[in-house]
């Protein structure tokens, strides 16, 4: 309880939960969407250059095990998430293919609330967790997309999708980033640090008041989804923590890395999986997939679902 | 000036179908196209993704022949499954020669 | 494909009327709408301030006794004060239907 | 409500050609008009920089006569050297005087 | 008159003059809308955060009665700006209430300008203006458009107008701010410290660069608003000025407090009146109140009017 | 060769590396426009600040040697650019004068690509660096753009380039920002310093990105304009920068400002150089004047250029 209310009271949260109250109260505050998409373009050039300086310290025995571990959980959570949907929710085959991709991959923003709150908490992450967060993007939305080829004959457009997935904006500005770090070292960057690395809170506190805004716009979404998608988009990400802990901790990860591995692994895509599934999957209905990651799992996990993970990392490895 | 007669076909979709569109009409037999940032709603409603950006409307002016054979092309693609609208009016040109 | 003549009705107006003329032209059965973020001068000239932003367009794909509703309500709760125009033209559809 | 028909004369250009031709209509008679960043391509292709942004498409309801105008300027002035394409269509305008 | 030399020179009023000189030389440069929005909201959120950090070290004993002063000019500098203009200028209802509802309310950049100003004579105003700055914002607009409801019959716009005075983009972000702000208190606020402080001073100068530009377009309009509605946007705002320094060492501000304050009663909003007077006086012209309040009393205010505050509060309260 | 690979790992030629990358492997990334023309201000007030400030501490006995060479640079350079395409690549009349046009002025990033490398090798040029690149922005296209006026009959919109060329946007903020940064002094530049000085080479980044992929763009168009374009994009800078390194250490300036200052010369503008060719020389095709500025000569400069310009410096001078 207290570690929640920690949480609640960063920055970083209480920014989102005042974008939620500025829609709720009817404000006609709007974010322009040049700046939304600026504060994106920022926020992942600077983590994948952070990344990549830290990635340049880490000898390879290091990172190996955490690598493997990332890759193994991009493979089986979206398989995880389909079977859950599909079977349990009898949601038809596109729509369960749509939303575990979104489970498969991962959301920046939560990746990085849960190292502001670790911050908080006085611990500190493993300086490689950006190059994971890398990895785990792309792995998931490719297995999810591959389910229906395998059910259906084939889709022509999954080549396409595929192009989307590995080419997409996200992706590219993130590992972008992470190589002209790693080539760079830390005594090339300084030059460019005080840009990405004093600003960088400043900004994501930004973004996650114009987040919470579009998150609010979500809400008026959940009654069309019905109450499995809404209990999915809890329950589910609190598997996909639990499993990501007993995973991290067993890969070598520190307490706080395997915070934070939990809460990418337990956070849903929604930058890089709905462009790829909008491509791949037309007839899933973007109401379904983006109401569960960016109206349910995103909120959750920023507010309660973090410290959850906290909480059980200290129980279970602490 | 002599004025020509000619077909504005005006496409309003999803920003992501963008480039696919300007191609198909390109090979159509399009000789250039005006593109304008909107947003909108429609029986659909919900876009993809912020990240995306807004829709996009495209225009081009082109003989009746061309707008027919673009309009049923995006009918038969895309009509199914993305949120996209096309509608054509007849308008005066200048220059018609240019545009076909 | 078979075309439908409907009337595309084209408001322009200062930007903060936005959500009142969508909430207006939805009640009198406009089933979707376009907007564009356009700058403009009439014979009022001045906007209320910068900060606001813009005048929007917005376009409305409707049938003919719609679009005679939208213009006469235009008309009536807007030409006095504010700086806003409405006018309307035909164009010729695909998936008619979907628009009434 | 009335209404009257009157000419939507649309001209897109380069951007640095927009207070030029904003003058220009002006003086032949327009009473006002709407501005929208464009993009475009065309027979020429290139533009000059990134730095002077997008296309315009300027849009202004006039008279026929005041149309025919415009449009004769707009060819005589500016088709030879720049980008930049116009045409005009009929349309439906309550309070037609505002515009003449 | 050395005072206003030192104020003349400080770079944030320079750029506000070269604003100026861009646009009567004629050239074509041009700021994009996204970015005026993008650092008005960054201001706003700024100015916010920062009083919240500062009221929550305040005791509420020390801010009760600058706070209660503050409310107090917001209710009576409406009704002496609208009796002046109404009956002396001879200014038709909706335009004097339209005009009034500006001047009882605050431009946030002239209180920058005049926190700035101090700064480079060395002196250091309460940590809590930012919060009496939100509560000028509100009081002053209501007061105003209350006016023409007593006078004339039931208006329906009323309403909506109020909704749009307490809920507007402005006031929201700044309130918004302050509240987040004071729960995280000066310990958590640190992380994104660096963002919304080291950068803030720079911002500003883009922002009165900007300001300058638009000033310029104003200026067109002086010969159509007429003489009288010049002289009240010079001499009204010294009246309020003046009443201000009384009522401010009054309240137990400091000198630097009392000339921020003094800012801030005379200055005229550009943001939230607008906004409001459009929609409940659509018969009052733009040309009128946005002239008179961006065309004269801005740039007169951080010209000359903020160094003569600084002078009368000197030779009253010093 | 050494030097080369410096600068190649160099963050910022990284990041342009990167934005060619972006756009050959078809990623579907996009920059706004408006945060490629919000960064190009920021960038041009920066500069003009920095170098004013700079300049109020130089003595003019220091200044007007280097000032006068760069005024001569900018008179000969479109003087040599336009013989050698005229008459050697016989190009008509308007193209060549249009091409001239953008050797005889200046690119801001690539002057700037050059002090990062300096500073990456331990050497800092002269502060009033700015300055001479506000000097040589114009001259160079009044030249270019008087040639015809001398071989044809008049021009009508010579006089409307000329008021485009001193009152367009890159020059209006480069000069605002001198004249402010050289009245404010380096202590009334403190305030503003953190926004304009600390994130600068972070902004440059992003800006160079974004570069990188406009420059791709560009390359589509290398085969239309022919083998003769592409030899004069690469060797006239050469012999530019060749000329400037000699002219440079004659008025006295350092190793490093030498390098900058032959960088700046043999550099070839896009900004200012287009708009004014665009309206005074409406018949050369930009695909020609661009893709010499853009498509050759920047990259060109970026990569190989600057190590050059050092390596021949050190040799001459060193
Ligand atoms: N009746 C209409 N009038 C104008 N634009 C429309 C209309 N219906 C749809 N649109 C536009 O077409 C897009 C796709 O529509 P839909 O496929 O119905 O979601 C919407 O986002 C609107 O921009
Ligand atoms: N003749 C016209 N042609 C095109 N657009 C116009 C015309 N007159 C007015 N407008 C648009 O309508 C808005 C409001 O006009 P007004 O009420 O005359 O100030 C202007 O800002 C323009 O965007
Ligand atoms: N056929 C067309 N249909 C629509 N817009 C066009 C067409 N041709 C040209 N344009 C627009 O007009 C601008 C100038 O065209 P151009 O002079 O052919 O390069 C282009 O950038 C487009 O925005
Ligand atoms: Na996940
Ligand atoms: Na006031
Ligand atoms: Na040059």
């Amino acid at each position: 309880m207290d570690t929640i209310i920690t949480n609640l009271t960063s920055p970083v949260v209480m920014a989102f939960v005042m974008g939620i109250m500025v829609k709720a109260i009817k404000s006609d505050l709007e974010f322009p969407q040049v700046l939304y998409k600026s504060i994106s373009i920022y926020l992942l050039v600077a983590i994948g250059l952070k990344g990549g300086v830290e990635l340049s310290k880490t000898p390879f025995s290091e990172f190996i095990l955490p690598a493997s571990a990332t890759i193994f959980m991009g493979i089986i959570t979206p398989i995880i998430a389909f079977v859950i949907i599909r079977y349990l929710g009898k949601v038809d085959l596109d729509n369960s293919a749509g939303v575990a991709a979104h489970y498969g991959s991962v959301s920046m923003v939560t990746f990085l609330a849960s190292i502001s709150y670790l911050q908080t908490e006085g611990l500190e992450p493993e300086g490689f967790m950006p190059t994971l967060l890398a990895l785990l993007e792309i792995p998931g939305i490719i297995v999810a997309l591959m389910i229906p080829l395998l059910q259906k004959s084939s889709n022509s457009s999954f080549g396409k999708a595929m192009h989307e997935v590995v080419t997409g904006g996200s992706i590219v500005l993130l590992l972008g980033g992470l190589i002209i770090g790693f080539i760079a070292g830390p005594v090339k960057f300084q030059s460019i640090e005080p840009f990405f690395v004093n600003g960088f809170q400043g900004a994501l506190f930004l973004f996650l008041l114009e987040l919470g805004m579009v998150t609010a716009r979500r809400f008026r979404d959940l009654k069309k989804v019905g109450f499995f998608i809404v209990a999915f988009g809890i329950l589910v990400p609190i598997l996909h923590g639990f499993l990501a802990i007993l995973i991290g901790f067993w890969s070598g990860l520190s307490l706080a890395g395997t915070v934070v591995f939990a809460t990418m692994v337990s956070s849903a895509s929604y930058i890089a999986a709905p462009a790829a599934v909008r491509i791949a999957l037309p007839k899933a209905s973007p109401t379904i997939y983006l109401t569960a990651s960016l109206g349910i799992t995103f909120p959750f996990n920023i507010t309660i679902g973090i410290p959850l993970y906290y909480a059980i990392s200290l129980w279970i490895g602490g | 000036m002599s004025l020509v007669e000619l077909e504005l076909v005006t496409i309003i979709s999803e920003r992501f179908l963008k480039d696919d569109i300007l191609k198909m009409i390109e090979e159509r037999g399009s000789k250039g196209h005006t593109i304008t940032d909107v947003e909108g709603e429609g029986s659909r409603g919900i876009r993809a993704s912020e990240w995306e950006g807004k829709n996009v409307k495209i225009e081009t002016i082109v003989n009746k022949e061309t707008a027919n054979k673009i309009i049923d092309e995006i009918s038969e693609l895309y009509f199914e499954n993305y949120a996209v609208i096309v509608y054509s009016k007849t308008v005066r040109v200048v220059r018609g020669d240019k545009y076909i």
